[in-house]
């Protein structure tokens, strides 16, 4: 059974058919690349996932499970929205972390509250703990009393992937997390993303680094206006894409200049 | 003590009505300014309006009018005394006015500085689960602060230089005591009251820098 | 309408309205809130059965404090005039007054029409500035009115204003020795008037307070009281 | 006419004097405020500072000081009487003090102003060989128009309500004008007079929201 | 004899030493493309020769010319440093357009304002003329009315450039050019450049994208720490790089992700 599954989701702004009957399906472990061009419609089935939009019509399931009904939406509550979201992680394009707090604070906050709102006494110590182990990872564990500002926007989007691996989610979804950043520090991020996928976290990547998909992704869909493309393995897309559309797409990134 | 040592007492004194005026309208006016701006910016339009209207009148028409009307309102309309007419009644009602009329200028700053925060730092507390009070406590307030801290600053400090507005309705702040004085044929009181205020203005301004400095750790 | 006097008496108390102004109603050395109209008005409502409650009020705005009942009446050296009586109920007449005209000393001054073409300030709406506009010398000054009659003596003593013109009492207690106005001088006395307690329109304490009046010269207390403060009464 | 007419006739005629003081003060203090600006941000430590302690001083005292000391002072200190007695000397006084004192609101609106914009637009104009004169007038200051016009509208319409301050020096605007009848017995003309104050503020709101409009394209 | 000569620049910040005695010349036509380590003095250096800092030693010789010498810099009239600028244009790293004006107007503004400081009716219309030329080279003609907001990034950096341009300067310097760009905006703008370089424009280029470097740039100048620590042909740089720090600092690309 796939952990992740989606079903034939639509979605319009007004007018603006932005999905246009999206289905896929992704196992425990494994990492989806999406590309596709600008204004296709990526970024909004990540938000989708995520319940920063909500789809006019379509399911999404995990584990097998429905989370969410179009059909239901009306009634969803705000908490058990909430509740539904714990499956999920976003790591923003633009990092979106918390000015005010400190890098440790931002990876903590939100478990801390999580934990404050549950029966039994919250173990701060062993949540900060967990925090520590997370930078650790990142690399960034003699940062952890620096505010955002203080990171480079690198160091800040690692910050951001900890803060999101924080709360354990099932799948991770990041949004382009390397455009906002000078290509010097890209290197960093990536490398953090493929050290995630070796150890078989679940990951939905939306990426304009058609190298780095080739590279990390086990499977990618290419989306145009709002519709799957093409979808198949890494190797298969970046290879042999069977549509038109696809090999244009994929002929303006190898003919890139760097 | 020489009689220049006891006027300036006196105009302290008086000065005292000032300050609690000042910092009655601060502590109210505050809280209810944000929740006016909840009102304008929510989404049922009949609240919106009502609660934008309001502060489009309150902020369209001379403080001291507000005053006037607050306090004699009532008796004028035959809707019997709420206030009573003592100088603690005078001074409640000046207190409600000003409160009201503040409340609607903070409510405006509060507004533009929720608006200004990144809709991305609502969406990234959304994501991490977090409840709609966590995310304005705990993400957004903060951040609305810092941004608003110059214009409240500015709003702050007229606060202080109005509040003689309440001698209107005969509350003897220290303008007024010193008219008391210039009525004896004693001018330099008056003019010297230019110095209480000079010098709580400063105290203000030393407070919200260092304020400003507190909050420069947050980029926003 | 209830009768005014009922709601005094049920109330059990009288609220009256006062500016600062010696020697009618001021704190003196001691810090002892005294003055002639401050000792008459507890003694009126000690006759009345009421207790007093002063109220400092703004002169400006004594009407609408009078008529929004905040205050129950003005007590306060009020100049009797035909424009007050037909918008309040006013007692019959207590203290005689006049209006002086107020220069810096040393001016040449003989009459109100050695002022013409100069500028003469006095309080809006007060007997001064009706002195000012019924007075055909006056009548040819440039006349600017002002909030309080204490700032007229501002304006002439500053220069920007050659005369005031504003009531005698004021101007014995405010100019002269031992004050910032001790460069200017009464020059000469107008339209003498009188004082009298404004109530509510319709209000039958106004009678309550004649009657009062009546009492209290004939016991003396009134001369007694006149005296003291160095004023004429009118009754 | 009835009298209710000729009474709001009477009072249409003083607001005129507020709307005059409104106008000449804007009207000089815009420009003066710029030069204060400039002062305050001098490379030169001395003229920076002297600029700043007017604006803080100016700043931290009522307005309705600065219009008596401005009108007495120069009488009361013997220096002579610069302003004369008569009605139009008065409003000239009133007209100095409200230049003045908003010229140091403005000067700080404008400062905030000009920081604001992005240094690479100042480099941008020195590196097309613009002269500094140029710079300002054709880069910088339409961006800074488009950044202060929310704080400017505030200012403005305090400064609508202020000028009923100038009757303190006995300028016959509206409220003055009102009171007179107070004093006669009639009320209603004082409350009344709020509603000229809220029709002006309106038509300023609509004036400021159209230049907001018409200054969307310039996105800073 | 070499366009641009720069002999011997220092420049310190404070106790911050940023050029530490930059000395190099360019040819007529030829295109250097300056490339380093963040914080090692790149921008500095353009900025210099620009008159936007002022170097506290060294020469500038534009044409066998000395246009700027630190020992006469006090002397140095905002008027003479004006004209002196006219021999460089500079494209900024975030394009600096002016959001006032219209794309048209971005590029004769400058043009203009000089026409009307010099003898002689202002020429307009020929002013216009040539501002749509630069246009059209951009691949911008039908963007001439917009506002600066509603071009893209790329489309905003190529009328910085033509802006650059319209003032005709001997030596055009570019700070980055793509690097606030998307990666799919970056490829218009670099191609704009490429184009230029063929028509023998004379340009300095700091740049991140190495790729690009090696294509365009005919010299190459690699700085570390604010010295010059590897120059020569661009070949010769990113083939065989004498210097360890060099090797190193272009493996860190080599072995990028795209
Ligand atoms: N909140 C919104 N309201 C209206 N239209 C929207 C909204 N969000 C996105 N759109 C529109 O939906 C379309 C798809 O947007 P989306 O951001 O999902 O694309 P994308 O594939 O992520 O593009 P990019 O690569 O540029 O990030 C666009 O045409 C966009 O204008
Ligand atoms: N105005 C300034 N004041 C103080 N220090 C400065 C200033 N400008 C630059 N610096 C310092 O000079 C050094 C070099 O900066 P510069 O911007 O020239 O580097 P760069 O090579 O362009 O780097 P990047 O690739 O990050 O743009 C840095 O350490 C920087 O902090
Ligand atoms: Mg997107
Ligand atoms: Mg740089």
């Amino acid at each position: 059974m796939p952990i992740l599954e989606v079903r034939d989701l639509h979605k319009s702004f007004g007018r603006n058919k932005v999905l246009d009957g999206i289905s896929f399906s992704l196992d425990q472990g494994a990492t989806l690349a999406v590309i596709g061009s600008s204004g296709s419609g990526k970024t909004t089935l990540l938000r989708c996932l995520n319940f920063l939009e909500q789809p006019d019509h379509g399911n999404i399931l995990v584990n097998g499970q429905t989370i969410f009904d179009a059909k239901d939406a009306p009634m969803l509550t705000e908490h058990s929205k909430r509740q539904k979201r714990f499956h999920f992680g976003l790591v923003f394009q633009s990092f979106n972390l918390f000015p005010q707090y400190t890098v440790l604070k931002n990876i903590t906050l939100a478990v801390e509250l999580l934990a404050k709102g549950q029966a039994g006494k919250p173990d701060f110590t062993g949540i900060e703990t967990q925090a520590r182990d997370l930078l650790t990872q990142m690399g960034l564990i003699d940062k952890e009393a620096f505010y955002p500002y203080q990171l480079s926007g690198g160091q800040q989007q690692r910050v951001a992937i900890a803060r999101a691996l924080a709360l354990k989610p099932e799948i991770l979804c990041f949004d382009e997390p390397t455009s906002a950043l000078d290509p010097e520090l890209t290197g960093e991020v990536l490398k953090v993303v493929r050290e995630l996928a070796q150890k078989k976290t679940t990951m939905v990547i939306v990426t304009h680094e058609m190298a780095f998909a080739r590279d990390v992704a086990d499977h990618v869909l290419y989306m145009d206006e709002g519709r799957i493309i093409e979808e198949g393995s890494s190797e298969q897309v970046f290879s042999q894409p069977a549509h038109e559309r696809t090999k244009q797409f994929l002929s303006r990134f190898s003919g890139g200049s760097a | 003590m020489t009689e220049i040592q006891s006027i300036l007492l006196r105009l302290w004194d008086s000065f005292g009505l000032n300050i609690r005026l000042f910092g009655l309208t601060l502590v109210c006016a505050l809280p209810l300014g944000l929740g006016i701006a909840f009102l304008s910016m929510s989404r049922v339009k009949v609240i919106a309006w009502c609660s934008k209207t309001l502060v489009w009148v309150i902020r369209g028409t001379p403080l001291m009018l507000q005053v006037l009307i607050i306090f004699f309102a009532p008796g004028l309309l035959n809707l019997g005394a709420p206030w009573g007419s003592g100088a603690s009644a005078r001074f409640a009602a000046a207190t409600v006015a000003f409160i009201i009329n503040y409340a609607c200028y903070f409510s405006e700053i509060f507004r533009g500085g929720i608006l200004g925060v990144p809709i991305g730092q609502q969406e990234a507390g959304e994501v991490l689960g977090m409840t709609r009070a966590q995310i304005f406590y705990r993400v957004t307030l903060l951040q609305v602060i810092k941004r608003i801290l110059p214009a409240m600053s500015n709003e702050v400090i007229t606060l202080v230089k109005d509040t003689s507005l309440a001698r209107i309705i005969s509350i003897k702040e220290i303008i007024m005591m010193a008219q008391e004085y210039t009525a004896k044929g004693l001018i330099w009181p008056l003019f010297s009251t230019g110095l209480f205020f000079l010098a709580f203005v400063g105290l203000l301004t030393l407070l919200f820098n260092y304020l400003e400095r507190k909050l420069d750790y947050i980029k926003v | 309408e209830e009768s005014d006097l009922h709601h005094l008496q049920a109330k059990g108390s009288i609220i009256i309205g006062y500016t600062v102004y010696a020697p009618m109603n001021y704190t003196d050395e001691n810090g002892v809130f005294t003055g002639f109209d401050t000792e008459l008005a507890i003694k009126v409502s000690e006759v009345l059965g009421l207790t007093p409650e002063f109220v400092e009020i703004n002169w400006e705005t004594k009407e609408i404090e009078l008529a929004a009942k905040t205050i129950d009446c003005i007590w306060n050296g009020l100049t009797i005039d035909e424009e007050r009586k037909a918008n309040m109920e006013i007692t019959i007449p207590y203290v005689k007054n006049a209006q002086v005209v107020v220069m810096k000393a040393g001016n040449a001054y003989e009459s109100t029409a050695s002022l013409e073409g100069k500028t003469v300030v006095a309080e809006a709406g007060s007997a001064g500035e009706k002195t000012v506009q019924s007075d055909p010398g006056l009548q040819k000054a440039e006349y600017v009115s002002k909030e309080v009659q204490t700032a007229c003596l501002m304006e002439v003593s500053a220069g920007t204003a050659d005369a005031a013109v504003l009531d005698l009492t004021l101007a014995n207690a405010m100019i002269g020795e031992g004050t910032d106005y001790a460069g200017l001088v009464i020059v000469d006395r107008l339209a003498v008037e009188d004082y009298g307690v404004a109530f509510r329109k319709g209000s039958d304490a106004a009678e309550a307070v004649n009657q009062a009046f009546r009492q209290l010269k004939e016991e003396g207390y009134l001369e007694e009281l006149a005296e003291k403060y160095g004023l004429d009464l009118a009754l």
